[in-house]
């Protein structure tokens, strides 16, 4: 015990610590990434879902054509016939990282296929986070809270969720971005240093360049130095460090193409300058307030700041209106509203993780870390300085947008795992305080010397002079042991939902066979590779657009819409396609020159994510755009139902996806027996028909269906009856030529 | 004392933007105080012209004229239009984050602060100064094309 | 990677090209299209009647093969490829052709691109060729009722039936080029069914019938037509349907047209005086050429696209920017009987490019630039719109009586590149800003040096300011 | 276009005539007597339009969508009523020369023919066009000529409502006809406007009194506050290497930009900064130290 004093006080041991917080560190990076490898070992080294898809995709481009070929892409394969532009409408900072490293790797003669850079960025950058979010808390509390936070964050499922090995998707590197820039910024507010605050700057134009998330920092930081003002804690540091990261960060971020002139138009960003603004008179008038202290002419100026401040936001407040500023994006509206995007931009509403939060998400992505955090943010309140205002604010936004949607657990998740180590370090210093009464106890665990001017304040062990504190070995051990308890049902809780929840890479799907043993559907490969087989090479592929970035990736092949949901008319066009009859449709899929159709099918396996169940959002938003040709209500029995059985409408059977995702189906079952194992209905006993489409491939559950679209009919029949004649079933016959008004005339 | 005035100086260079407020302020003080704010604002000037060091006074030339350059290249926008729009961006903000900078560089490097700035010493602020100027410029050339 | 598609493409069609040339010159002996034609005739002894028209054709390079519909080793297709080049349907004297012509199989034949000339007469129109008629969207009278005409009927014959109809030609139309309007006052005797047309564009009438003709039940009403069946120029006695495989299939009302006896047989109108000679071994001998691909055959020889003003772009390249200044050609031949010769667009019409995507951006003619021995070069220029995407230049040519050309060349067309902008020095409105940036890194050099090396001279900067 | 019928109108009574006249020679010609055409409408008030080979019903007769056309007249060969194999009434559309016919009810001995005619009787494409032109034909086997004679023109008169239903009915009735090939009307791209640039006499006044601005800064900087260089030699003998290569590795951060903004790329930019970078860093702080030292020492 004396000897493990002697280990935490004595200044001769620094070195000693240091070391040991190194490995400590070093070890929790190592845990971090490794329990992120588990979809790796469960499956196999593979890209995950969607987006990822299409970043890998323009990583392989970026290596392959180089930096400048990649800024200037122009990609005829998405999006037909219209194109996409690329290189301006995407955030390059995480393919450019993974070229980065690319090229690193080679020039050291480690030659690594570009997909493992890919699929390992994740993890390795969530080891990087963890260093980050040590070094914020760090500056928060102390280093023992800094350990724990990084612990946390290395294993909080709110974070892995979006980090395992093979996601790889812009948010694996901007969490890490997120807690760097803020951590640059206290370090900057508290020195009042421009340096830090180029640094910020810096990162945070790394982060623009990285995530559409950064619109979170442009709010936050301007918010805080905000806040500070309204609370009278402004500073020439305060000065100093916000205009140099803004004057620097604004620069910087409209460098990158795809934010372009945003941060001057679009109201997101206007925040920021109105704090910039704001900050130069707070600046001016507290000088002037130094050259004259007499009180009508401070109060004379406070009235000054206000009347410029409420000018210029009345202004600002104008050019919206006229529009000389961008109005507020739809996603960000469904921030404030979540009913907003329902009513106004369905396609937003549809994808799923824009869904509001479960509650239960909550406990099951931070569990205990949940209850420490209000424990945490209170322990801010009760050492206010500047930057525990920060760790308060973000607390608060954070957690309401979390509640609002569901990826934004992700940006709740740092802060969380930040004020619940700042909790629990304190319950630690209380209770690990191995001391008698004689000498006073402050923070016995944490017994580093910090170069900070007040001498830190604990709130267990408030007033230096009146001994407090616990020194019952049996509640410290008790309550010791509890806590320990708890940590250690949290790694299990985390390890568990990793291994479970989060490890799929909803490419390859697994299902456990009655004996128990694992069984891997593997349709979306098998399809993807028939058409990269079979198909030529420039064939368009008209499909919903959640597999656009797949058939890019893996089929690539030429699709007509994908998750980059830019146009909505052109999805709408689709979703017309989908919802309509055969003879609706199939001039439109003339138009866009399709090949071939790739509807997805659940109802053989049960398998619930099929496009089926997806139809609705597709009428919606045909609807949207073309309110009197397809009507959602159509597709609903009179009762209100949305069904696939006999008692389907007229509409619904006669709708392309219909026809597409149950034809041929009952031919694998005994006449009258078809059934539907997602909806699990009962199918109408004759199947549907389909003559503008011929069926080209089934995947082995029939999972993926896909369709070649016939040419027109050599005789200019419609495809209809041309199909009847080659069937062999005849015309009605009539040779009487009409009288009168029946006569058919030939007047062309 | 003096070291507190040299505070005042931004409202040389801020003046010429606030104008407009500082009238306001005019007519608010003749509402609020009976003193003339003329008279304060002609004190201020006294004052700061009699005791600021002759080197804050090249920062506050310095800052004047960019505050002057900048005040020229918005007008000129106004005026003429703003095409193209990214040279109007990178040459007006040029001018402002300049600005900004060095009145960082102005208080950090000012005696008054140095309890606000324990870290930073005057020459280490002019460092951070240079640094972040480059910085600056490599953006706002990248940025007019 | 994406140049891949493109370059096959191009080269497919480059192959094509090229086949099709040495086809060409390969069977200049044969017809274009081949020359084995079947002709069901039902027995030989019709032969005799046809001799003339038969002869003819086998003296133009055909060979032509006589077999009875009944036969039953007949068949259009052997596994999967035609048998024949071209059919010849006599009418039957029994019911039906038999299982070898049933409409299906005659239409598989024209998948293959084979070609069939539909002979029928009142008496027997056979159910196989209804159906085929059905959806061909033509409409075939009833048994026995034949097209007659008051006023342009021939007096020589001496029938009082008025059934042997003198047609003329199509007239000649600056819009259509047209193959059957040849010497104008031909006379066409004609003696058979006439049918009508649906509207479809592949359908095009060859001989119609005069304004005053029509259609009764020669079995019944004698004394009156109380319900033709049609009549006047809605009635068709000769018609084609071109499948947009440019398979052709012609059906003709009268198979009499063909015969021996209406080759020789001299006309007179009624009312006019002297007697003339029919024309129909040369409308016959035009409607066979039609019909088997000897006439009305447009090919397009090469297609070139590239940059209007620089003097070696690439040709057809597959990546265009927006403003880009573009110019197209296409060369275009006719086959006429055993050669081919320059394609001209006849001088009513127009041939026309589309640059295209999802709705044509511009539909400009293309006027011919020079003509060589067997192909004229139709050419375009034009800026490519300030749109991106991929678009197409389409020459979308369909007119009757030509094959259809319809050419699709897809390229991309993509938005400036970062550095095609014109440079901010170039746009006199940027200079003010230029000058902005320069002075304040001018002034901020300054700046550092007297940070750096400026001495202080407190006093005299004071008094300096005061006064 | 009217015109234009009332021509062929004039043109086809002169053939007849010719026609007639030729015929006579050889024997009878079918022709026709007191015909009269009758509109009755729905009112009951009816009123009659008398015609004969040689005389057309002069000007359009109006068929409201009601009323009934009732064409009625006595068929003679030659000189003697009778019944000829062909009569029928034909009506065309002048401009497509698309045309239909009905035939008339004739009895076999009075020669007395009528036909009624309604609009339910047309076919859409006719009903809806501006006006057609009626023909007579008779004729028969035997000697007698037939004869052709144009009768008038009718003009059917459509509600707004019932002519676009047959509109549609017309388009249904066209099919893929609608698409006949022909040559399209040309189409040409319409381009945005090129932004402009302000006239140039502004963008010069305003550069010049940008750069008016500096000379400024420099005026105020050395004639008005005095600035100098004057410690510039202790500075150099202080530190002789590093403050050379402080302000010339600035000077050449500069440059740098400079070479990016005309011609450079990012990537040789970012090299040369990475070279340019560390000197200034090791020589800058080495100068800062001696400026350090000589504010400690008072001289700033």
């Amino acid at each position: 015990m004396s000897s493990m004093e002697a280990l935490l006080k004595d200044e001769s041991t620094r070195n000693v610590r240091r070391l040991l917080k190194v490995l400590i560190l070093i070890t929790i990076a190592g845990a971090a990434v490794s329990s992120r490898l588990f979809s790796v070992i469960r499956f196999e080294s593979i890209i995950h879902e969607f987006d990822p898809w299409f970043n890998f995709r323009a990583s392989k481009y970026l290596v392959k054509n180089g930096f400048y070929n990649f800024w200037d892409w122009f990609d005829d394969r998405t999006w037909h016939p219209l194109g996409r532009v690329t290189g301006g409408t995407l955030y390059p900072g995480l393919m450019v990282t993974s070229g980065a490293i690319y090229h690193i790797l080679r020039m050291l003669s480690m030659p690594v296929d570009i997909r493992n850079i890919c699929v390992l960025l994740a993890p390795a950058f969530s080891g990087l986070t963890a260093l980050a979010t040590y070094l914020f808390t760090k500056e928060m509390k102390d280093e023992s809270a800094g350990l724990l936070a990084a612990a946390f964050i290395g294993i909080a499922p709110g974070y892995i969720s979006r980090s395992v090995a093979g996601s790889y998707d812009n948010e694996a590197i901007a969490i890490f971005l997120l807690m760097f820039t803020f951590y640059l910024w206290i370090k900057a507010l508290k020195d009042g240093s421009a340096f830090w605050g180029a640094l910020c700057a810096l990162f945070y134009f790394y982060m623009v360049a990285a995530w559409g998330g950064y619109v979170f920092i442009t709010n936050m930081i301007p918010l805080h130095a905000f806040v500070l003002v309204l609370m009278g804690r402004y500073s020439p540091r305060l000065y100093v460090a916000y205009t140099s990261w803004f004057a620097l960060g604004t620069l910087g971020s409209m460098q990158v193409p795809f934010v372009g002139f945003l941060p001057i138009r679009s109201s997101e960003h206007m925040a920021a300058l109105g704090v910039f603004g704001l900050l130069q008179l707070v600046g001016f008038v507290e000088f002037v307030r130094y050259q004259v202290p007499s009180r009508q002419f401070k109060t004379l100026l406070k009235a000054l700041i206000f009347i410029v401040f409420a000018l210029s936001s009345a202004i600002l407040v104008l050019l919206t209106v006229s529009g000389v500023i961008a109005p507020w994006s739809g996603r960000f509206y469904s921030l404030w509203d979540t009913g907003y995007a329902k009513i106004h931009i369905p396609i937003i509403a549809s994808v799923s993780e824009h869904q509001p939060t479960a509650w239960p998400a909550f406990f099951f992505d931070l569990e205990m870390l949940i209850w420490l955090f209000p424990a945490g943010i209170y322990m801010c309140f009760s050492t206010l300085q500047d930057q525990h205002v920060f760790v308060i604010i973000y607390g608060i936004m954070a957690s309401y947008f979390a509640g609002v949607m569901v990826r934004l657990m992700l940006t709740l998740t740092p802060v969380v795992c930040v004020s619940a180590a700042i909790a629990l370090s304190n319950i630690l210093d209380v209770y690990l305080s191995i001391k008698t009464p004689t000498t006073p106890t402050v923070g016995a665990s944490s017994a580093d010397d910090r170069k900070e001017k007040k001498p830190r304040v604990n709130i267990l062990s408030a007033g230096k002079d009146s001994i407090v504190g616990i020194y019952s070995k049996a509640s410290n051990i008790a309550v010791i042991a509890a806590f320990s308890i708890y940590l250690f049902v949290f790694v299990l809780h985390c390890t568990w939902v990793t291994s479970n929840a989060y490890s799929s890479p909803s490419v390859v799907l697994a299902s456990r066979l009655p004996d128990g043993s694992q069984h891997i559907i593997d349709d979306y490969r098998e399809a993807y590779y028939w058409l990269r087989k079979n198909t030529p090479d420039d064939a368009k592929i008209m499909s919903w657009w959640d597999y656009g970035y797949q058939i890019g990736g893996m089929a690539d092949r030429t699709t007509l819409v994908d998750n980059n949901t830019w146009n909505n008319t052109h999805i709408a066009t689709v979703g017309k396609a989908m919802s309509s009859r055969e003879e609706v449709a199939y001039p439109i899929l003339r138009q866009h020159d399709v090949d071939y159709v790739l509807v997805i099918f659940g109802g053989l396996l049960g398998y619930s994510g099929d496009d089926i169940n997806k139809f609705l959002w597709m009428i919606r938003i045909a609807e949207g755009v073309w309110p009197d040709e397809v009507k959602e209500r159509d597709f609903f029995t009179p009762r209100g139902e949305y069904r696939v059985d006999d008692a389907a409408t007229d509409t619904m059977k006669n709708s392309l996806m219909y026809k597409m995702s149950y034809y041929n189906y009952q031919s694998l079952f005994p006449a009258g027996q078809a059934q539907d194992r997602v909806r699990n209905a009962k199918l109408p006993a004759v199947g549907p028909t389909l003559s503008i489409l011929d069926e080209a491939f089934t995947s082995e559950n029939w999972i993926v269906r896909i369709y070649k679209v016939k040419d027109l009919d050599n005789l200019g029949r419609d495809h209809v009856s041309a199909a009847a004649f080659g069937a062999g079933k005849k015309k009605s016959k009539k040779t009487k030529a009409g009288k009168g008004a029946q006569r058919k005339l030939r007047v062309v | 004392m003096p070291s507190k005035k040299n505070l005042s100086t931004p409202s040389t260079s801020t003046s010429t933007t606030t104008t407009t407020s500082s009238s306001a302020s005019a007519t608010a003080a003749a509402t609020a105080t009976p003193t003339n704010p003329f008279t304060i604002l002609g004190g201020i000037f006294k004052n700061y012209s009699r005791s600021t060091p002759q080197r804050t006074k090249l920062i506050d030339a310095f800052l004047g004229f960019l505050v002057i350059t900048g005040v020229l290249q918005f007008a000129y926008c106004v005026v003429a239009g703003n095409y193209p729009f990214n040279a109007f961006l990178a040459g007006f903000s040029a001018t402002v984050g300049q600005f900004v900078l060095t009145a960082s560089l102005r208080i950090q490097s000012n005696p008054a602060n140095k309890s606000e700035f324990a870290s930073v010493s005057p020459e280490r602020a002019f460092a951070d100064f240079v640094f972040c100027s480059i910085i600056l410029h490599l953006f706002c050339t990248n940025f007019i094309n | 990677m994406r140049l891949q598609p493109q370059l096959d493409m191009a080269s497919r069609k480059a192959f094509l090209l090229f086949f099709v040339s040495l086809f060409v010159s390969w069977v200049s002996a044969a017809p274009l299209t081949g020359g084995r034609i079947l002709a069901v005739i039902e027995e030989r002894s019709d032969n005799a009647k046809y001799s003339q028209f038969l002869m003819d054709l086998r003296g133009r390079g055909y060979d032509v093969k006589l077999e009875s519909a009944k036969k039953d080793t007949l068949a259009l297709l052997e596994h999967g490829e035609k048998a024949w080049d071209h059919v010849i349907l006599f009418p039957p004297k029994s019911k039906g052709y038999g299982p070898a012509l049933t409409p299906q199989k005659l239409l598989d034949f024209t998948k293959l691109g084979g070609n069939i000339l539909v002979l029928t007469s009142p008496s027997s129109i056979p159910e196989q060729i209804r159906e085929l008629a059905r959806e061909l969207d033509i409409g075939l009278p009833p048994k026995d009722y034949t097209v007659v005409d008051h006023f342009n009927y021939d007096t020589v014959s001496k029938s009082e039936k008025h059934d042997v109809i003198l047609a003329t030609r199509p007239a000649v139309s600056s819009a259509v080029h047209n193959c059957f309007s040849g010497t104008q006052d031909d006379l066409i005797a004609f003696r058979g069914a006439g049918h009508t047309l649906g509207n479809g564009p592949l359908l095009v009438p060859i001989l119609t019938a005069p304004r005053t003709a029509y259609a009764y039940d020669s079995k019944e009403d004698f004394a009156y037509a109380q319900d033709p069946w049609a009549a006047g120029t809605q009635m068709q006695l000769v018609s084609a349907m071109q499948a947009r495989n440019n398979a052709r299939i012609t059906l003709v009302g009268s198979v009499d047209m063909f015969s021996n006896e209406f080759f020789n047989m001299k006309v007179q109108r009624p009312g006019s005086t002297e007697s003339r000679k029919t024309a129909n071994k040369e409308f016959c001998k035009d409607i066979a050429a039609w019909t088997f691909g000897e006439k009305g055959i447009v090919k397009v020889n090469a297609i070139r696209h590239y940059l209007s003003n620089e003097p070696n772009a690439p040709v057809n390249p597959n990546m265009y920017r927006i403003k880009n200044d573009v110019t197209f050609e296409i060369e275009l031949s006719e086959y006429n009987i055993d050669r081919w010769a320059p394609f001209k667009v006849s001088s009513g019409d127009s041939l026309q490019l589309e640059f295209t995507m999802l709705d044509p951006y511009y539909r400009v003619p293309l006027l011919p630039a020079s003509t060589s021995s067997n192909y004229t070069t139709y050419t375009t220029s034009f800026k490519i719109p300030d749109q991106h995407g991929v678009f197409a230049f389409r020459v979308n040519y369909k007119r009757p009586y030509l094959t259809y050309i319809d050419e699709k060349y897809s390229v991309t067309v993509r938005h400036f590149a970062h550095d095609e902008y014109t440079r901010s020095w170039d746009i006199s409105g940027a200079w003010v800003w230029i000058a902005g940036i320069a002075v304040t890194i001018t002034g901020w050099i300054g700046f550092c040096a007297l940070w750096l090396w400026s001495a202080p001279v407190a006093a005299k900067a004071g008094l300096k300011k005061t006064e | 276009m009217h015109s234009t019928t009332s021509s062929r109108m004039s043109f086809w009574t002169f053939f007849v005539l010719a026609f007639l006249s030729l015929a006579a020679a050889a024997s009878g010609v079918w022709t026709f007597e007191d015909a009269q055409a009758v509109v009755a409408a729905k009112g009951g008030k009816a009123d009659a339009y008398k015609f004969s080979p040689t005389k057309p019903v002069k000007g359009a007769i109006t068929l409201g969508s009601r009323d009934i056309l009732k064409v009625s007249l006595t068929v003679k060969e030659g000189s003697q009523a009778g019944r000829p194999h062909q009569a029928f009434l034909l009506a065309q559309e002048p401009e497509s020369k698309v045309e239909t016919f009905f035939p008339l009810s004739v009895k076999e001995l009075s020669g007395k023919a009528k036909i009624d005619l309604s609009h339910k009787d047309l076919p859409a494409f006719l009903l809806t066009a501006p006006s057609l032109s009626l023909s007579l034909v008779l004729g028969s086997f035997g000697e007698s000529a037939a004869s052709i004679v144009t009768i008038g023109n009718i003009k059917p008169s459509l509600d707004p409502t019932a002519k676009a239903l047959f509109e549609k009915q017309k388009q249904k009735d066209l099919g893929e006809g609608a698409t006949v090939y022909k040559a399209k009307d040309e189409i040409r791209h319409i381009f945005r406007a090129d932004p402009q640039s302000p006239p140039k006499i502004i963008t010069l006044f305003f550069l010049l009194s940008v750069l008016a601005g500096l000379g400024g800064l420099f005026i105020v900087w050395f004639p008005i506050l005095g600035g100098n260089l004057s410690h510039l030699p202790k500075a150099l003998k202080a530190a002789p290497v590093s403050h050379p290569f402080f302000f010339a590795s600035l000077l050449s951060l500069e440059g740098i930009f400079f070479m990016y903004y005309t011609q450079w790329n990012l990537f040789q930019t970012l090299a040369g900064m990475a070279v340019v970078g560390p000197v200034a860093l090791f020589s800058g702080s080495r100068a800062l130290r001696e400026v350090r030292a000589r504010r400690e020492k008072g001289e700033r």
